[in-house]
């Protein structure tokens, strides 16, 4: 078995610097890495371009970034939780590329698996697909979108082993498994890090190659965006 | 009597069919499911990665990893799985899932969408709007008829950046039931109490209206 | 819930037509659907184009409907095993494209997630890229290979449950998670069908949205083609 | 004396390095996996869908849904994975895995490699081969210098349907160790007891040879 893991934080961002893309798994603040996003602001790796779906809200996920002006661009699919965001976009102190989600995933897919570009229908005949190439296939039309190139991937996953395996609870799971593997590093935190041999191959989510570091997390908040609950009767 | 958002919920409702699997975008589309008749088979997907959706979780049952596209708190169904975002849209492009319902605001009668950007004031995102009108193949707009200011928002071209080009087969609106082909809106239903004037009043869009139009049963 | 269970192949295999085009799961003899395949050689199919990536050995898995003449054409990886298989084929009484086993793969994932074409490395410079268009991407050359169009797929899994959920046991998982959602009907044979809710959400492979018919398989022999073993010391 | 198939599974084994997944090929390539040294970590991945697979079962404990891409039982070690075919090609086509070895019919002084077909006479299909190939930048190729009736397998041009063109790194055969660059094989090592002259006679391509050629250590 090659060994992945690392000791802490610290170590799993080394080599992160000024003007780099990142690559962030979440959806909202589900599944994001938590810990990856505050140790990048506590070394103030400033200029960075970030995919991501969404930029978290005004005080927490990405929005900590934002607040802190280290993002030069984002990559997203949907801002509409982060009001600091809207500011910094309408103002134009900040870069946005909107994508749209499902291209956004295979983006990353494409990435991971040495696909350097695919034709989908999504965004054909909006300004998404202005300037991009676009192309007949039995009478549909479909634009070319290329893969993603990122220096750091950071994904969260509920449990993983030294191995660099990973598996995900619930809705956790989102874009983490499309972003392992799609950037030259990528850094995996869990909330679990168990003994190698413990989790099912057979359930494995991302298999260990994807991943070149992964720690054991802490002190997740895993905050709720939009708590609705329906009463006992 | 123009209805409320609910109402609108509860007309689409009507539109799913036993064995759909159904999509759900945010706002009043959310609410559709609590009024889907339940003798029939529905499965709901949310695009961030679930299918099987259920209903709210009772308080103190929420859980921060189980959550709706609309970052809601959410449960699950028996027989219900959970995915990454590339098999989610895989599902929404290869056209398994058979219903999308979604908001907008505007619609134009050759079946264009705008529903992610206002230049200079407002940009949410489109989310996964774009890859769903894309592709679904049955895709029911829930909306105003007007905005606040009364002005129309079933035109017959789109003023805000589109999300979509062709694709919207039918809107149900606060007054009205349309459906969209051959490049018009065709009133299929009225709001109860609400007149074709009124309907054709609201519409900037080409309104097709052929004999007797019924109201809805809501 | 949608109900896809069916009591039987008979059932489960209503609709299938000379002329079809199939796909078909598995890797050599392992998690081939037979029970499926034994019901297509009852039924004396013919003239079927087989997708699948190996064709059986002799007198077992899809070499059953090449003794019996029922394949008209193979789209294949590898076909070492079968010797009637090379015979049919050098002879031309049947038709073969060979296929690169990535290609193969992705070519029904395509299919299955709604992309009309991909573009691979695999194949470029050789005669499989003969007639089909290529591109540079980054200095490399790619192969554009269209995705799949079949009427049935016929897959095996370990468990699934009556809403279609399939989860799949060692490598018998190969190409069968792929085929699933890539035909017109995806027909699904398990080992054991478990009751709805058993099958943990977290851990199903396929979505039950991928299937159209499922059933509790039979008398399922899974022939070993290369016992291989050490001795105890 | 020039190497048996174990011999030349016993020199390749000296290029696999800490760290590395490696996917080993049908036939000579299978046995590499016995003689790596045990002081390093290595995971070797089969393209069925398995990654960390271990030594062959024991007698009664084969199990017909774990097998490697030869279609042989094997086992799994701890931190194994199991996965469908698309992901184990991301795997390839993605270039996670950092060395390809497989056997071949013909490589040229270009680094092609014809492994697959015979026209007219044989077909046994690429497999994975050719994605194996075409995307992995390390790729050692075990073979015999030669064929049966003497004639080398070493050339100018491959004469066979090509599997891939201009990938091949290295060539390990019964009589040499070849790097393949710069349209040549340049000799590394040759077999223990092997004169330069008789793999210049055996290879029929372009054939570098720098100063003093040291014996393999096998």
């Amino acid at each position: 078995m090659i060994n992945k893991k690392v000791t802490n934080v610290q170590e799993a961002l080394v080599g992160v610097k000024n003007g780099m893309t990142f690559m962030l798994g979440g959806f909202g603040l589900c599944g994001i890495p938590e810990n990856a996003i505050s140790e990048l602001v506590k070394l103030d790796i400033r200029e960075v371009t970030c995919i991501s779906n969404n930029a978290g809200v005004d005080d927490f996920g990405l929005g900590l970034l934002l607040q802190n002006k280290q993002i030069k661009k984002m990559i997203s699919s949907y801002v509409g939780e982060n009001d600091e965001f809207e500011r910094q976009m309408l103002s134009g102190e900040l870069e946005v590329e909107l994508t749209p989600q499902g291209t956004l995933a295979e983006k990353c897919r494409a990435a991971q698996a040495g696909f350097p570009a695919f034709y989908t229908p999504a965004g054909y005949g909006t300004e998404v697909a202005e300037g991009k190439e676009t192309r007949d296939f039995d009478g549909k039309m479909y634009v070319l979108e290329p893969a993603f190139k990122a220096d750091f991937a950071f994904v969260k996953a509920w449990k993983g082993d030294a191995a660099g395996n990973l598996v995900f609870k619930g809705t956790s799971r989102n874009f983490n498994p499309n972003m392992c593997g799609a950037a030259t590093i990528t850094v995996a935190e869990v909330e679990e890090l168990v003994p190698v041999g413990e989790l099912d191959p057979n359930n494995v989510h991302v298999p260990g190659i994807f991943v070149q570091r992964i720690f054991q997390g802490k002190e997740y908040e895993k905050r709720i965006e939009q708590r609705t609950v329906r009463q006992k009767q | 009597m123009a209805l409320d958002k609910n109402g609108i919920a509860k007309r689409i409702a009507q539109e799913v069919q036993d064995g759909f699997y159904v999509n759900l975008g945010i706002g009043i589309p959310t609410l559709v499911a609590n009024y889907v008749r339940n003798d029939i088979e529905v499965e709901f997907q949310s695009e961030n990665g679930v299918l099987g959706m259920g209903p709210f979780p009772f308080e103190g049952e929420e859980d921060a990893d189980i959550i709706n596209a609309g970052k809601q708190t959410i449960t699950t169904m028996p027989g219900a799985s959970f995915f990454d975002s590339s098999m989610s849209f895989a599902m929404i492009r290869g056209k398994h899932v058979h219903l999308t319902i979604l908001g907008a605001m505007e619609v134009s009668e050759n079946g264009d969408i705008a529903n992610w950007k206002i230049p200079g004031k407002m940009v949410k995102g489109m989310g996964g709007a774009m890859d769903l009108v894309a592709s679904a193949e049955n895709i029911i707009v829930a909306m105003m008829h007007t905005n606040k200011a009364g002005e129309s928002k079933i035109l017959k071209r789109c003023s805000l950046p589109l999300t979509g080009v062709g694709c919207v087969t039918k809107v149900v609106t606060n007054l009205a039931v349309l459906e969209v082909k051959n490049n018009a809106f065709h009133l299929l239903e009225r709001a109860p109490g609400v007149s074709v004037e009124e309907i054709q009043n609201a519409t900037e869009g080409t309104l097709i209206v052929e004999g007797e139009i019924p109201e809805m049963d809501v």
